[in-house]
């Protein structure tokens, strides 16, 4: 299974010239009237375009992206991944509980194989049993209807005793586990006392709002739908909801927490590895629940450290003139209604914050691969790509797209 | 009958009056009246049944055809079938039907149609609270899917947790309906519950005492002392839910002090004995077929109960397991894992006495015990993944995926519809008097079988890579796709697997074998009358020797005489040693009951549009209770007394 | 059936009527009771589940006036001897001192919807207020329900029992309609404590 | 719904009652792509109060639509019309839940009122927000004063309780001020 969400690292495609943003370009480089036509063409054999066309992309962010799995695999990991060549397969990925990338997803899936391979022979036990069972007398099949005698004395009492043993085998069984399961439980909530970073990630329908707190006010700073955090150091996720309960679940690095409105939630996230995960609400929120997911990158600290001054920093001033027009049609249209663009008089909290858009792996939280044709496509069309997402369709002409597009792409 | 001189005729059953004509009499008694009145009358429990397991079963296939509707979204990635906005109605509906519209009311059906057989009593108890349930039942039924069809189909999934069901984020009346929907099927469910408690607590035959109650009806009796706690809950949040909605109650707005988990503790406090309400009819299915077709008695009869019981208790105990990642402390949390967890060992109990009762038996391999091997198969290892769930770090990782909707189908279609589908073709020529083909039921269970596993295993793995529950589409390139599409081809083989099944339903009732009294050579008393039962089931009461009566006396039951046979009468007996108390008087077929739900239909629904629809709706709802109730014939002749 | 059954026994003595236990409707009763009453336990768990969830109680508020709840509970407590009365004569068969019992509970019955009415005229919230306003109103709502639902029944049997339909049957309606009453007085005094005392209290 | 209704005359009430049903809880997602939305249609007009206009066949799509009378709710505070106008009573603009109408009290005139701006502090929104949100705005301000079908209307919010929700507001008769009485402002 080849994960094309995550581009493979040092992808040539990802590098220098971006082509989706070139192939992006060269479509919206046509005139108002055929603005139409290009995006037409696009839907290609009636199908949704932009979101279908875009994941075949390769994915067009700065980031050298490592490959998923392997190398840290811890011993009982490697054991039981040899008992289940079939399953192993399946496992490794961005967004899989087995495959994972932090201390507390190491132990849930530790505790998990060893659930499985405990029931698991249980489950072959019971079968077994049942096929015997099921056939020990097959040769007396062709008696009549009606009972066929009367239980035995000693076999009612070989069965009896069969029974409770069965029964307080089963109890210890469960208490066994019962005790492994509490004792990683232990374990994870440990990892909160040595958390360093906070983070408050505030659900929205159908976005994650991320606010990297810092006891410094204005060192404190916001981003959506991503999450970098350096590597081997615990992060505090301060979870909150403005509108109905989500949940959020990074899967190769924890289980999921809920984000209820009215309450606060915590939760803490390591990553032993570097590489991109993917995280996806896990409690239904609506029409685009489907879509409301976030990436979280883990790199070495350095340039984790770096990341966040440039994300300190206010938005970068447009460089060309087609920019500065795609400022000014920003500035004065609907798209100021909504989002923020650091340093700018765009401060509206209602969307996401843009400031650093073009900087971000993805687009309508995880929906599409950053890129600028795709950020084209969602512009453009928002309620083909994501129906009922809040992201209204804007009365651009096709120049005035183009300008913003232009504006957008450079807020790296 | 009138005056006080008639009571020397009075015709009782016993040696002095002919088989024959105790028979007719009877009949003309206990017979429902002919016509479209009869029918809409009608208080008699098999045929009340009847429509019940219809009903649920046309249930089931609507609710089978969302569920193929869904599968085809999710065949491949971003699938443009439905709309989310559809699609998102569509899972709601598949699982408030499966959950509210089938799994309960059949069980229940099953309930009002053997229970009084399997204890040898002439009628249910309070034959037309069980016609009105029907009713009631039926109309939240039709309501919610009307509803569905314009447009109005609740969208916020079975469980309907707010704030997202409340009324700032579900506009409209589409989440009222399912509300209502609620109230509509709890009334039946409870009123069917106290039937059955009544039912098995008093009007047991003589000599069944406690230790002699087929294990079949001690699971309804436990499943209906459930539903007696358990409903009250959903009722209460789900008239909260409304109210806000409706009225503009605080009870979920946390910022005038309501709470959105207080609507997870009520739901599931409901929601997860919800399960065993399903699943513990079901093993009264299964201890009701594996003997006879073992052909021998069920091994540890005290363990079953005893375990029937338990669950019943630790059911009430779990309902945290769905809530532990919303972010309660966790060493709650850590309890409600030992409780989950604890509730495996009464399910062990059980599986190892079918197991043994297998064992030791002389099994005849028919379809219904085709169907009880496929449920162990798939049951215990739907018990066994319900196991990690217990786990409060697991269940954080698979919690809302696609690993969960595999472990309920598997506890829910293995636990609960395949010893259904068994009970049916068990109970079929009982109920018709024809036999369903056997050949048409292997075919039925081999593709059931292979189609269910094939479309719910691959969900566990799709859930541990990261598939959430709820997606009306999911991206490519995450490794679900293939998964995804294997699912679709089991649910269409298992969709097949319905069809053979329906065909042999049509086919059998035309053309099917004639099937005698006891066509498997059962123990139980539902044998001991014709096929199908005549209105007052037996001719004569019959007396309970021990735990597998027809096994034990060949040569017929013993039976009691002294019932009127000109009038509805029943025979009462004490609580637990089924000593002949009373002979009570058993109501008349009325349209009263069919009124009344008229009523409180209007009541309910009208109460979605507009709150004064309660106080208005309540007074033809009393005209309806008044004349449910009142007497309408002159009193009976006090009998004399006769020693 | 083509054997000739063997009779066991002859139960033509048995009586067609009973009070209490041995007849149907007495569980019948008993089970839609432990129904009820699981729904008052529910309710009132949401009460303390919401008053666990806000700092004062309640919120920004006086507790609500007692006086006619409090006069409400002493009416019903008293209402329990004559409920007890007309229960013993029923269960005697006594047709004359039924009526006047059960013409005794029908007023003790309107009355107690009298009160009630003040009762929520008295109310210190709206339901619309608040968590805590919604939470009292659906409490005494509920309760006012079983009021209705029980003096209608017993106003309806009143009325059966000046009619020809008098018969023995109908004594154990009586007494099963006694048994109700005295569950609608128990579930009158743990949410009279929930409504009127606890908001004191904590 | 369409075959069965020739069928019978319940089917055919029951398809009345789904295009009813259907208009009410319709989930439509909003607005034409760009290039496919013409110019705005109604952003030149001028509409002044008491002429009368034919109805803009989006009166029923808006206002009888639960969803749309939603989003309305949601966006006049994401807008912050709720500056002004408070939670209708009124604040710095007039307040929106009573029965006087400035400008006209049709969905119409509420939709030129909020593109064009009104002297005395109302803005024009025109090209601040998208047309299909201006009409969901505009029938939210109407289902205010009881205007809208209570089937449709918006529920209690999960926030402070400031008022009944505008499924129960009491339905105002609506009153037209002076046509050229632009200077009422503020609470009168």
């Amino acid at each position: 299974m080849t994960a094309r969400l995550a581009a493979p690292s040092p992808s040539p495609a990802g590098r220098g010239r971006d082509p989706c943003a070139a192939l992006g370009e060269a479509k919206l480089r046509l005139p108002p009237a055929q603005a139409l036509l290009a995006r037409k063409a696009w839907e290609g054999e009636g199908k949704v375009f932009p979101r279908n066309l875009a994941l075949t992309l390769p994915l067009c962010g700065p980031l050298p992206l490592p490959p998923g799995a392997g190398e840290g695999a811890a011993p009982w990991r490697r054991a039981a991944l040899a008992l289940c060549p079939l399953a192993l397969s399946a496992c490794q990925g961005i967004q899989s509980a087995l495959d994972p990338a932090g201390h507390q997803s190491g132990r849930i899936a530790g505790l998990w194989w060893l659930f499985l391979a405990v029931l698991a022979a249980i489950y072959a036990l019971v079968l077994v049993l049942l096929l015997i069972a099921a056939f020990r007398s097959r040769r007396r099949r062709s008696l009549p209807p009606g009972p066929a005698f009367r239980p035995e004395e000693p076999t009612e009492r070989r069965l009896t005793r069969g029974l409770t043993a069965w029964a307080v085998g089963t109890a210890a069984i469960v208490l066994t586990l019962t005790g492994f399961s509490y004792a990683v439980d232990r374990d994870i909530l440990a990892l909160g006392h040595r958390a360093e970073l906070t983070i408050e990630v505030t659900a929205k329908q159908w976005w994650w709002q991320v606010k990297y707190d810092d006891p410094v006010p204005n060192r404190s700073f916001e981003t959506a739908n991503e999450i970098r955090l350096p590597v081997g150091v615990p992060v505090r996720v301060v979870l909150k909801s403005q509108d109905v309960i989500h949940s959020f679940w990074v899967p190769n690095l924890h289980g999921k927490t809920d984000l209820i409105p009215g309450r606060v939630n915590e939760t803490v996230i390591v990553a032993d590895r570097e590489g991109r995960y993917r995280g996806q609400c896990a409690e239904f929120c609506g029409f685009q629940h489907a879509n409301m997911a976030l990436d979280v990158v883990a790199m070495p600290r350095e340039q984790f450290d770096a990341w966040r001054e440039s994300q300190l920093a206010p938005a970068s001033a447009p460089s060309d003139d087609r920019s500065r027009e795609g400022q000014r049609v920003f500035l004065t249209s609907a798209c100021v209604m909504c989002h923020t663009v650091r340093g700018t008089t765009a401060a509206s909290r209602v969307g996401p914050d843009l400031t650093h858009v073009a900087a971000r792996p993805s687009l309508a939280a995880g929906t599409l691969p950053y890129s600028k044709g795709n950020l084209a496509g969602w512009i453009a069309d928002p309620q083909r790509i994501k129906p009922g997402s809040q992201m209204p369709v804007v009365d651009l002409s096709a120049d005035q797209l183009q300008s913003v597009l232009a504006y957008l792409d450079g807020l790296k | 009958m009138s005056p006080r001189d008639a009571s020397p005729f009075i015709r009782r059953d016993g040696p002095a009056l002919e088989e024959v004509e105790t028979y007719a009499r009877l009949e003309r008694t206990w017979a429902t009246p002919p016509g479209l009145w009869g029918w809409l009358s009608s208080v008699d429990h098999k045929q009340v049944g009847r429509r019940y397991i219809v009903t649920a079963f046309v249930f089931f296939l609507l609710a089978g055809l969302l569920a193929l509707a869904m599968r085809m979204q999710l065949a491949g990635p971003e699938q443009t079938l439905l709309t989310p906005d559809r699609y998102n109605q569509i899972f709601t509906m598949h699982g408030t039907t499966m959950m509210f519209l089938f799994a309960v009311p059949v069980m229940e059906a099953f309930a009002i149609y053997l229970v009084p057989l399997m204890v040898g009593t002439r009628a249910i108890a309070f034959p037309r609270l069980n016609a009105f349930s029907y009713w009631v039942y039926l109309a939240g039924g039709v309501m919610l899917w009307v509803a569905f069809i314009l447009n109005v189909g609740p969208d916020v999934g079975w469980f309907s947790y707010v704030p997202l069901a409340g009324p700032q984020f579900s506009p409209g009346k589409r989440t009222d309906f399912w509300a209502q929907m609620i109230t509509f099927t709890e009334v039946a469910a409870l009123a069917v519950a106290v039937e059955i408690i009544v039912t098995v607590f008093k009007q047991r035959a003589p000599g069944m005492s406690l230790n002699r109650i087929p294990l079949f009806v001690w699971g309804q009796l436990v499943t209906s002392f459930m539903v007696v706690f358990a409903m009250p809950a959903v009722m209460v949040s789900s008239s909260m839910l409304i109210m806000d909605r409706l009225i503009g109650t605080h009870f979920f707005n946390p910022a005038e002090g309501g709470d959105a988990l207080l609507w997870q503790h009520l739901f599931w406090f409901f929601g997860h004995p919800e399960v065993y309400i399903i699943f513990l009819p079901a093993t009264g299915f299964v201890s009701s077929i594996l003997p006879t077709f073992a052909r021998r008695p069920i091994f540890g009869y005290t363990a079953l109960v005893l375990a029937l019981v338990a669950t019943g208790f630790l059911g009430f105990g779990l309902w945290v397991h769905h809530m532990f990642v919303t972010g309660l402390p966790h060493l709650g949390n850590s309890f409600y894992t030992a409780a989950s967890m604890a509730i495996a060992v009464p399910s062990g109990i059980q599986i190892f006495c079918w197991l043994a009762t297998l064992w030791d038996g002389r099994p005849r391999f028919a379809t219904p015990l085709l169907f009880v091997i496929g449920f162990i198969v798939i049951f215990v290892l739907g018990g066994l993944s319900g196991i990690m769930l217990a786990s409060v770090p697991i269940d954080s990782q698979v919690h809302d995926t696609y690993f969960v909707v595999a472990h309920f189908h598997y506890v829910l279609i293995g636990g609960a519809v395949f010893p259904l589908f068994g009970a049916v073709y068990y109970w079929f020529p009982k109920f018709t008097g024809r036999m369903l083909s056997e050949r048409a039921g292997a075919w039925n269970f081999g593709l059931f079988f292979v189609g269910f596993n094939l479309a719910f295993f691959p969900m566990h793995i799709l859930g541990l890579i990261g598939m959430p529950r709820r997606v009306y589409s999911y991206p490519a390139g995450l490794g679900w796709d293939d998964l995804n599409l294997l699912a679709t081809a089991g649910a269409t083989i298992l969709a097949a697997g319905v069809l053979v099944f329906l065909g042999n339903v049509w086919h059998s009732l035309k053309y099917g074998l004639v099937a005698d009294d006891n066509p498997w050579g059962a123990a139980t008393l539902e044998w001991a009358t014709t096929s199908p039962p005549p209105s007052f089931n037996f001719v004569h009461i019959p007396v309970v020797t021990g735990s597998n009566p027809l096994w034990e006396e060949p040569d017929g039951l013993p039976v009691v005489g002294g019932l009127r046979v000109d009038q509805r009468e029943l025979l009462l007996t004490s609580v637990v040693d089924a000593e002949p108390e009373v002979r009570e008087p058993s109501p008349e077929p009325s349209i009263w009951p069919l009124l009344s739900a008229t009523a409180v239909t209007i009541l309910f629904i009208g109460s979605i549009f507009t709150p004064w629809a309660v106080v208005w709706g309540s007074i033809p709802l009393a005209v309806g209770l008044i004349g449910w109730f009142w007497p309408k014939s002159a009193p009976d002749t006090p009998e004399p007394v006769i020693d | 059936m083509e054997r000739a059954p063997r009779f066991a026994a002859d139960l033509a003595h048995l009586p067609t009527s009973a009070h209490g236990p041995r007849a149907t409707t007495w569980w019948g009763t008993l089970g839609f009771i432990l129904i009820e009453a699981t729904g008052f336990a529910l309710a009132a768990a949401a009460y303390f589940y919401l008053m666990g969830q806000t700092e004062t109680w309640p919120p920004g508020q006086s507790p609500p006036d007692w006086l006619w709840g409090t006069l409400q509970l002493v009416l019903m407590l008293a209402s329990l001897w004559p409920n007890w009365w007309t229960d013993r004569v029923a269960h005697a068969d006594d047709l004359r001192k039924v009526r006047i019992g059960l013409v005794a509970m029908s007023a003790v019955g309107l009355l107690t919807l009298v009160v009630r009415a003040f009762e929520f005229g008295a109310l210190n919230c709206r339901w619309d207020d608040n968590a805590y306003g919604s939470m009292v109103w659906v409490l005494l709502g509920l309760h006012a329900t079983h009021l209705i639902t029980d003096v209608g029944d017993t106003l309806v049997l009143t009325v059966l029992m000046f009619t020809k339909h008098v018969e023995p049957r109908r004594f154990t309606d009586v007494t099963d309609n006694c048994v109700y009453w005295n569950f609608v007085v128990a579930a009158w005094v743990p949410l009279w404590a929930l409504l009127y005392v606890v908001p004191r209290v904590v | 719904m369409s075959s069965p209704c020739r069928r019978s005359v319940s089917l055919a009430v029951l398809a009345v009652l789904a295009l009813a049903a259907c208009d009410r809880e319709e989930r439509e997602p909003r607005g034409a792509p760009v290039g496919e939305s013409g110019p705005q249609a109604i952003a030149q007009g001028s509409l002044y109060a008491g002429e009368p206009s034919p109805p803009d066949p989006r009166r029923q799509e808006y206002e009888g639509n639960a969803y749309h009378l939603a989003q309305g709710k949601q966006l006049y505070v994401w807008f912050n019309c709720n500056g002004c106008h408070s939670n209708g009573g009124g604040d710095i603009g007039p307040p929106l839940m009573d029965d006087t109408w400035i400008y006209g009290d049709s969905l119409e005139n509420i939709f030129a009122t909020i593109v064009q701006g009104r002297p005395n502090g109302m803005p024009s929104f025109r090209n601040k927000i998208p047309e299909t949100q201006i009409w969901e705005i505009a029938a939210y301000v109407r289902s205010m004063s009881g205007q809208t079908p209570t089937a449709a209307s918006p529920g209690r919010n999960d926030s402070l309780n400031a008022k009944p929700a505008e499924q129960r507001a009491p339905k105002a008769e609506p009153k037209q001020s002076n046509p050229g009485g632009p200077q009422v402002e503020g609470r009168q």
